[in-house]
């Protein structure tokens, strides 16, 4: 068996010879031949093997957003409920009371492609520690995830274990996982999404940044010991997947989640004692990249002697331990006289605690090991001077036209749609969630947004993750804002506040035109929404080179949203209750066009993505908000993709009893039943001639629908049991996952 | 015939369930404990007794089922 | 009435417990680090839910042997009242305080989901302000909640009145899909020989507010608070 | 000094996961599986050198910490 991995003291071994460094060294990590000139020039002088491995953790695309930074800067990123936006470990939005929310969304998908279960556990870890790394009790969990056709043979082992581990993960940490999303498509055959997005809770008075400040005082290192974990992994997440995907295997980390709790636990006591200057988690390229964060934002030089950090293998090299990969470390400076404090709570949670280092007033960033200086760079210019590409980009050609509809009732298109995988039950996934651990939950999985409820307080947050790449694919700059503003639907269909939203863009390979154009075309539809509803940008993440052999994935610029309810008795339910009257909210003209009516029929992407009006999304999204506050409103859903056919059933199913809804004699009733027009909810009220005018005076357009109670869903002239329905519904996903399945 | 396969971590891997052993151990006064790592080991009962074939087999199924190349490498035994 | 949570580094449902027991008694519990070695004068300790020593081994065996399960089982052999929840029933067992094994689930997958619970026992001091054979409806979420023991140790546990809880449908009676984890005789949860120690998978904790939808679980500590009062 | 700790299922005592494994073998396919029983592996690496004292000190560590008498038994072998 392997050597053991916690050997107290680990004997130093002769380090292997460094190989030289030379232009196709420089190749291998990633380092085009004229970022490779850079560091020459900045230097002037060839680097060191360990620099050489800095540079390329530091200026690949997943710490240097070296091809997206241009158009980020262009989202909306502050309002008065900001407190920190992007550039921190997390942003951070006001929610009054002297709390804060604290949330970020971030990608672990060509890791979990390549092990499924630590992969996206250890997404998991990473997005919590982004959380309470800001000094905030993680209260809720999401995750987004995209596979391939359900019938591809990697699907359903990337399903399983990519699930698994997600509950692995979150289960033993004890943070509820509320929500997220699944999808199906073949463009992600080869390159599956696993978005993780993590929501915490701290003081607005106690939050914590990275920048260090404060000269000659110690960096501590914290946490779980390093080994070689991932050793290349930052690259590996830049780079496009070859044949030679196997080779990149060893790479994969372990997840410890008992080590991460234990992290948690010590870090907010540590918080609290006041002993942290600023504190940094180690995520992709670890030890580097949170080194250099904490000395570039505090304008600080920072001195590490290698020789301290605890490590779990023998013979470690610089090269390695600065490029390490480890889960569940923090760096953190601390206040020089809090340091035997600091120590006793990192005993008492049994982690390791080590000076690693200290931070110095010249600008540099000077790494030791064994005697020698394996580093000597100019700390501010490792970022500083990160390349910066403004990358061509090619607008999307248009898809191909609407053809004709199928032939099909909507009853039986109903059923179709409800056996798929693509729109039957989630319980089979959010079942191996724990989603009421910390017994704030108010609305699990299974319903529009989750909702949370703040600790010992009346208040709750309504959270969502969302995004329809078809729309995306089809329309990049609409299928952008079509995210937003589907996210802002499904928090002001639950009676919520939307407050701010973190993103995840998922794209191919940057360097193609019409990648670059999908990037660039989803960010600006990102930026109007987020404008014109009012929900800034407060963190988010960029995974790029998501293809393989040259085909890439739909553009999947996943959005994460927060929403405050001020009282818990705001709430808007998914469920009606019986013999209430049932209002459609919001105009139908029957838009079919990208619809997942022709997609899961006869697998058509054909037409235009539906427009999205963001000034009628805001103002009847208020107008909902406004109306339930009067009591007109007894239940809500949104409608998105399925139309009003896929909001009825859900609603339906969530209420146990039927609704019927009349048809619109002027249209087609596949249309009518299955179009996707936008800014639409489905409303039930005990008091609807009250509801419709209410709606009328502020302009918006409404009418009744039908009504419900009995044990049928009906479409029209259409009855379908609901037990039928429901049937269908619950065993879609377990029939796909019936059978076993390998690695 | 019968088949033992034993699946351990790579070498490297970080193996939580064997830091936690060795620690619970130690905590336990067992000091002698340097450190310790967790395996799986299954028995398979198989109707094959060409013990030649059974080996052929074994191997398969642990590569495509029982261990997880990706972290994990298998040795097989196969007894009587 | 005087309660205290153990606390273990991987347990994740202590602050519920704790929430739960101070809205029942009034009384902020006192929460207690596993490696302290004694505890303060308690009527009730609780063992709470989550994962606690990372449970890689067998859920609940390191934390068996902390330091304070000494104490936990002096107060249990005093006639003190324990209550051991999820993890903490897996702790119980492993601690020798209850009887049997509680193994992964049947259908090897974590289950989170709201069970139906029929209550046989409704004399112990967690039950007796139940209904006899009345219905609470709790969330379970565990990996390892299935109940293993011989058959003539189930008999006994059934002939003694000792099976706390039953998994049931939600009109009362047993059903294959109705039992989350495979448990035999789809049992939920168990009482020691004095009906002094509960062990049992689903979490009242998390029911016991009408905010989440319903206060089922409530019931538990309502009934060790008039058990308190009338003792 | 090294040893190795072998954890079964007492037999008689149901093992739903080694149960799944003979069906997902037969299922691909593998239909010379009659049975599989899963168990775990433990490796201590001990500082003690002297093979009695070990095989004393880690019976001792199976009997208290590493398995469950009431539904596993254990082998002991010393590797060195
Ligand atoms: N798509 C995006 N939109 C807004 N902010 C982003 C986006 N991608 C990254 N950021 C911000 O850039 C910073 C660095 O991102 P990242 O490297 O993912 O953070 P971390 O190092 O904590 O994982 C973070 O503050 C993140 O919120
Ligand atoms: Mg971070």
């Amino acid at each position: 068996m392997a050597p053991m991995q916690d050997t107290e003291s680990v004997p130093r071994r002769a380090a292997p010879v460094e190989p030289e460094v030379n232009q196709a060294l420089a190749a291998e990590h990633g380092l085009k031949p004229e970022e490779y000139a850079r560091i020459l020039e900045l230097l002037d002088r060839p680097p060191s093997f360990t620099e050489l491995g800095i540079f390329s953790a530091m200026w690949n695309e997943h710490c240097s957003y070296k091809s997206s930074k241009k158009w980020l800067r262009t989202l909306p990123t502050t309002g008065p409920q900001v407190i920190c936006g992007p550039g921190e470990n997390a942003g951070v939005v006001d929610i009054g009371d002297g709390l804060a929310v604290v949330f970020k969304m971030e990608s672990h998908n060509h890791p979990s492609f390549i092990e499924p279960y630590q992969g996206a556990a250890t997404g998991v870890g990473g997005i919590l520690r982004d959380v309470f790394t800001m000094g905030a009790r993680p209260i809720a969990a999401l995750n987004a995830l995209s596979f391939g056709a359900p019938d591809h043979p990697r699907t359903r082992a990337l399903l399983s274990g990519v699930v698994a581990g997600i509950g692995g993960y979150g289960n033993a940490f004890g943070v509820p996982t509320v929500g997220g999303e699944l999808r199906f498509h073949p463009a992600y055959n080869g390159n599956c999404l696993v978005n993780a997005m993590a929501v915490g809770l701290a003081r607005a008075d106690a939050i914590f940044y990275s920048a260090a400040s404060g000269i000659g005082r110690p960096v501590v290192y914290l946490g779980a010991k390093t080994g070689r974990d991932g050793v290349g992994g930052a690259t590996m997440a830049s780079a496009e997947f070859g044949e030679d995907a196997e080779e990149k295997r060893p790479t994969v980390q372990v997840g410890d989640p008992f080590t991460e709790k234990r992290l948690l636990e010590a870090c907010l006591e540590l918080m609290a004692s006041g002993a942290v200057v600023s504190i940094q988690d180690m995520g992709a390229a670890g030890l580097t990249c949170s080194a250099v964060e904490m000395g570039d934002k505090g304008t600080l030089g920072v001195a590490l002697d290698l020789d301290a950090v605890p490590c779990r293998e023998d013979a470690m090299t610089a090269y390695e331990m600065m490029l390490s990969e480890s889960q569940e470390r923090m760096l953190m400076v601390l206040r020089p006289e809090k340091e035997a404090e600091a120590r006793a709570i990192f005993d008492k949670w049994d982690l390791d605690f080590a000076v690693v280092g200290e931070t110095i007033a010249e600008d540099r960033f000077l790494v030791r090991h064994g005697g020698d200086i394996k580093a000597d760079l100019p700390l501010a210019a490792l970022s500083g001077t990160a390349p910066e590409y403004d990358r061509p980009h090619a607008p999307s050609p248009p898809p191909a036209p609407l053809g004709p509809l199928p032939e099909i009732s909507p009853g039986a298109a109903l059923r179709r749609l409800l056996a798929s995988p693509s729109f039957g039950s989630r319980a089979w996934v959010w079942e191996q969630y724990d989603n009421t651990v910390m017994a704030d939950t108010v609305t699990g999985p299974g319903s529009d947004a989750a909702v949370v409820r703040v600790h010992g307080t009346e208040k709750a947050l309504a959270l969502t993750a969302d995004v329809t790449p078809r729309y995306c694919a089809a329309d990049p700059e609409t299928g952008g804002a079509q995210a937003v503003a589907e996210a802002y639907r499904n928090l002001c269909a639950t009676g919520a506040r939307p407050l701010a939203v973190t993103d995840n863009l998922n794209f191919g390979n940057p360097e193609r035109p019409e990648i670059m154009g999908q990037f660039v075309g989803c960010i600006r539809g990102i930026g109007r929404a987020c404008s014109a509803l009012d929900m800034p940008v407060v963190s988010g993440n960029v995974s790029l080179y998501n293809e393989t052999e040259g085909r890439a994935i739909l553009p999947t610029p996943t959005i994460g949203a927060v929403g405050l309810l001020e009282h818990l008795d705001n709430r808007i339910p998914l469920a009606p209750g019986p013999g209430e009257a049932l209002v459609l909210l919001g105009a139908t003209t029957g838009h079919l066009g990208q619809s997942a009516l022709l997609w899961e029929l006869d697998a058509r992407a054909e037409g235009p993505a539906p427009p999205v009006d963001l000034a009628v999304e805001r103002a009847t999204g208020e107008a909902l908000r406004a109306a339930a506050g009067q009591g007109l409103v007894s239940a809500a859903h949104d409608l998105s993709d399925g139309g009003l056919a896929i909001a009825a059933a859900e609603m339906a199913l969530a209420a146990g009893h039927g609704l019927s809804l009349e048809a619109e004699p002027a249209m087609d009733p596949l249309a009518w039943f299955f179009g996707e027009d936008q800014a639409r909810y489905l409303l039930a009220s005990r008091d609807a001639p009250a509801l419709l005018s209410f709606l009328s005076t502020r302009g918006l357009t409404a009418r009744l629908l039908g009504e419900t109670g009995g044990p049928c869903l009906r479409l029209g002239i259409e009855t379908i049991p609901l037990a039928e329905l429901s049937e269908i519904h619950r065993n879609a996903l377990p029939r796909l996952m019936a059978e076993p399945t390998t690695n | 015939m019968k088949a033992l396969v034993t699946v351990t971590l790579k070498t490297g891997v970080l193996d939580p369930q064997g830091a936690a052993i060795a620690n619970a151990l130690r905590t336990l006064g067992f000091d002698t404990v340097r450190g310790a790592r967790q395996g799986k080991i299954i028995e398979l009962d198989l109707t094959e007794d060409n013990p030649v074939k059974a080996e052929r087999d074994v191997e398969r199924m642990a590569e495509t089922l029982l261990a997880n190349g990706v972290i994990e490498d298998f040795t097989i035994e196969i007894l009587d | 009435m005087r309660t205290g949570v153990i606390v273990f580094p991987g347990s994740n449902c202590d602050r519920d417990m704790a929430v739960a027991l101070h809205q029942a008694t009034g009384i902020a519990p006192a929460m207690v680090w596993h490696k302290d070695t004694s505890l303060p004068p308690l009527d009730l300790v609780a063992i709470p839910g989550g994962f606690s020593f990372g449970d890689y081994l067998r859920c609940g065996a390191i934390a068996a042997h902390a330091p304070i399960m000494e104490a936990v089982r002096a107060h249990a052999a005093r006639g003190g009242l324990v209550l051991g929840i999820c993890n903490g029933w897996q702790v119980l067992i492993e601690a020798g305080l209850l009887p049997g094994a509680l193994m992964r689930n049947a259908g090897l997958k974590f289950v989170c989901r709201t069970v139906h619970l029929k209550v046989l026992n409704t004399q112990s001091p967690f039950t007796h302000t139940c209904a006899p054979e009345s219905l609470l409806s709790v969330p379970v979420a565990h990996h390892d909640g299935c109940f293993v023991a011989e058959d003539a140790l189930l008999d006994r546990l059934e002939g003694e009145g000792r099976v706390a809880f039953r998994y049931v449908a939600a009109n009362g009676h047993p059903a294959p899909d109705a039992n989350p984890n495979g448990s035999m005789r789809d049992i939920a949860g168990i009482l020691s020989e004095n009906a002094r120690v509960l062990g049992m998978m689903p979490h009242p904790e998390r029911m016991a507010d009408p905010a989440l939808g319903g206060s089922d679980g409530a019931r538990v500590f309502e009934s060790l608070v008039a058990a308190m009062q009338d003792s």
